[in-house]
């Protein structure tokens, strides 16, 4: 509980830096609404060929502005010194990490939940309902798991902005194609019996990795 | 909190810490009793950032081992974090966000209650009432260095680690430093402080160690001690006289 | 001397599964190229167990610290890339005459495609950090995460999509001949992480050497 | 059969890829040898 607490205000912390600056939230979600427009240029064909596409389109989007996202988590912790800070409060790392990841997970579902209802608009498909934002909400999950592990480790690292996206895209590969097909079956009208094996996917990952995260996340960030 | 069994603030025992197979700390032994105060002189890269931030528990050590208040920081890291106090060159304060704001989110760190009170107390210490709502990036180094101060002291730690703490502090700064130090109704406050200064150092200090290469090359009370004797010490210390003032 | 006697059974359980696939094996229905799948399975089996190897030693570096743990891992690491490289392009010349097209994005090509790309990462990462304890501990970490995200890639593609042949009731001839395949391509295994691992060693040990004389 | 040409292939590359990377790992160990008695020597000569 305490630990959880303690998260929740280093995630409080992050959300109100970002509410001044608005530099994650801004960039993220014009660079997802650019993707977007630029696929629209790119397959421009009936209905049907949209719909079967939106999902393909839609995740592409999502994983990229996750890892723009992801990237800043801890480039803004770095820049102003103040990993250090934080590592000297008397919390466990465990915790450092549970909150640097709900604050990523915050912003991640505020973008998406502008960005679906604008691709609604844009490609014509119905994809604001219950089993697609039960698959949104569970993927974005996955991504921030470990995107907020890797994410860390980048940072220490001397080419910081290449090192998420290679390791990041490569071990969410599954998760991604998970979500393709879930949608692309939510979007195509099938029931929950049938999304739902993906789902059972989706979420496996989801806690496979967080907690593998959470106890390796010590060793990323101790010197 | 709990009293430390045998009554040492900070106990370290043949400290070493490698990097690249290269010791930045090799074979540190080193007491300090409650309440006093200990000064690392040393070139840069002797190690004392490096035994500054094992202090901390920010950093692990290779062997050896370090104990704060009788609490061992391989397996009560965060007790020992809780007691203590870190000032640096760096400011630990988030630049998007208010000194206020700032304050408030390492007193919830720090569990610190009656947080509301302690954080106008901290700030007027240091004297920056006035600019308590103003975001960190448009203050002064100064102005963040004493916020600085504010951030180490809320939570009332009952050991001090300044690792360089006078850069970019101005003369009125540091005496704010070593005045909010002493008062802030903390009795049996230990600091450990490195610097560069020898003068400085010497006048504040109840002992003294000198590191270079990662070993301590002397250790000695600074009683008795003049500046000249401790400029001599040095320059034999560390084999290349006195030019350590950058 | 170790390397010496594992090369010698390399040399000769080499030449007894040559023999074992080209004349021994009998004839199946799929023709001359399905003696590719010989070598193919082993190279996939003993990549992945290359890959269990990283990810046991990666956790023994983040438990015991030894840096002998990391030389561990990465010679591994870079024996089963190798090998995962092999298999990949093996795969792919099979696929040629029986399906028609170099590449398919079948389950385990795309599974094994993902693999590899984890590994390459790996080593990208690698080459990004100097300091030495903190390479070891990144790569450890990628090492455990990228061998924990194996099965649920394995496991994510076959739902997705599948043409990959089925191993059915076997010939017990071509049983005993995967079986030699297998155990050649172990010991080989064994014989380029035993070289990896010494020269690593050396490596290492020229780092001291140099650390000792900066000082 | 011309699909001979694959297993051909298939085994060519094998035995290229082995034998390029155990080349590569001699090559590399010869190197490091010859750094080590090199530095071997200097410090003896330093001494």
């Amino acid at each position: 509980m305490k630990t959880l607490n303690k998260a929740l205000v280093i995630a409080w912390k992050d959300i109100l830096s970002e509410t001044r600056t608005k530099e994650i939230i801004s960039s993220v979600l014009v660079f997802s609404i650019l993707v977007i427009v630029i696929f629209n240029f790119a397959f421009s064909g009936s209905q049907q060929t949209m719909i079967s596409l939106a999902p393909g389109i839609l995740w592409v989007t999502f994983a990229f502005a996750g890892v723009l996202s992801l990237n800043r988590a801890f480039i803004q912790e770095k820049d102003d010194d103040c990993l250090e800070g934080l590592m000297m409060c008397p919390v466990g790392r465990e915790t450092i990490y549970l909150g640097k990841m709900l604050g990523s997970l915050f912003f991640m579902l505020f973008v998406e939940a502008i960005v679906l209802p604008v691709f609604a608009l844009l490609f014509n498909v119905n994809v604001i309902s219950l089993p697609l934002i039960a698959i949104t909400v569970l993927t974005t999950l996955g991504f921030v798991t470990i995107g907020t592990l890797f994410s860390a480790l980048a940072v220490n690292t001397k080419a910081r902005e290449m090192v998420l996206p290679i390791l990041f895209f490569p071990i969410v590969a599954p998760i991604i194609i998970s979500a393709v097909s879930a949608s692309g079956m939510a979007l195509g009208g099938e029931s929950w019996g049938s999304i739902s094996s993906w789902l059972g996917v989706i979420a496996a990952f989801d806690v496979i990795f967080l907690v593998v995260s959470y106890f390796v996340f010590s060793f990323v960030i101790e010197e | 909190m709990k009293a430390a069994a045998n009554g040492l603030a900070i106990e370290v025992k043949n400290l070493t810490k490698f990097f690249d197979n290269h010791p930045a700390l090799d074979g540190i032994d080193l007491t300090v009793e409650p309440g006093k105060t200990l000064a690392i002189f040393g070139p840069n890269g002797a190690g004392k950032t490096t035994l500054i931030k094992i202090l901390a528990s920010i950093m692990k050590p290779s062997a050896g081992e370090v104990f704060i208040n009788g609490f061992d920081i391989k397996h009560n890291a965060e007790d020992v974090r809780s007691q203590i106090g870190v000032v640096s060159h760096q400011t630990f304060l988030y630049s998007n966000l208010t000194a206020y704001e700032n304050l408030l989110f390492y007193s919830r760190m720090y569990d610190v209650a009656d947080f509301k009170q302690r954080i106008y107390q901290v700030v007027s210490m240091v004297g920056m009432q006035l600019r308590m709502h103003d975001r960190i990036s448009t203050l002064s180094r100064g102005m963040q260095q004493r916020l600085s101060i504010a951030r180490c002291l809320i939570h009332k730690p009952s050991i001090i680690l300044l690792d360089e703490p006078e850069t970019g502090l101005d003369q009125q700064a540091i005496s704010m430093l070593w005045g909010a130090l002493k008062e802030d109704g903390v009795k049996k406050r230990t600091i450990v402080f490195t610097s560069h200064s020898l003068e400085r150092g010497l006048n504040a200090c109840d002992k003294l160690i000198i590191l270079n290469k990662g070993k301590i090359a002397h250790l000695q009370p600074s009683k008795g001690l003049d500046l000249a004797g401790l400029e001599k010490a040095y320059g034999i210390c560390t084999g290349a006289g006195n030019e350590n003032a950058e | 001397m170790k390397i010496k006697i594992l090369l010698g059974v390399s040399t000769v359980l080499m030449l007894v599964a040559l023999y074992m696939v080209f004349i021994f094996a009998p004839e199946t229905e799929s023709g001359v190229v399905q003696r590719i799948f010989y070598f193919h399975i082993p190279l996939a089996w003993i990549a992945f167990l290359a890959f269990f190897v990283v990810f046991v030693a990666s956790i023994m570096y983040l438990w015991k610290r030894d840096i002998k743990w990391d030389a561990f891992a990465s010679s591994s690491a870079e024996v089963g890339l190798v090998f995962t490289t092999l298999f990949l392009l093996t795969g792919s010349i099979w696929a040629k005459p029986e399906w028609g097209v170099w590449w398919t994005w079948d389950s385990r090509l795309t599974s094994s495609l993902i693999l590899w790309l984890i590994y390459i990462a790996y080593f990208i990462i690698r080459s990004y950090i100097s300091e030495e304890g903190q390479r070891a501990r990144f790569s450890s970490v990628i090492g455990i995460i990228g061998f924990i995200d194996v099965p649920i890639v394995v496991i994510t593609i076959f739902l997705w999509r599948t043409a990959h042949p089925r191993i059915e009731a076997m010939d017990p001839r071509v049983t005993a001949t995967l079986m030699v395949s297998i155990a050649t391509f172990t010991a080989l295994y064994f014989l380029l992480f035993a070289l990896r691992l010494a020269m690593k060693q050396d490596e290492d040990k020229l780092n001291r050497l140099k650390a000792f004389l900066r000082r | 059969m011309d699909n001979l040409g694959y297993l051909f292939a298939a085994f060519a590359v094998i035995w290229a890829g082995l034998f390029t990377y155990i080349l590569v790992l001699t090559q590399k160990q010869r190197q490091l040898r010859r750094d080590i008695d090199w530095l071997k020597e200097t410090l003896k000569k330093s001494e």
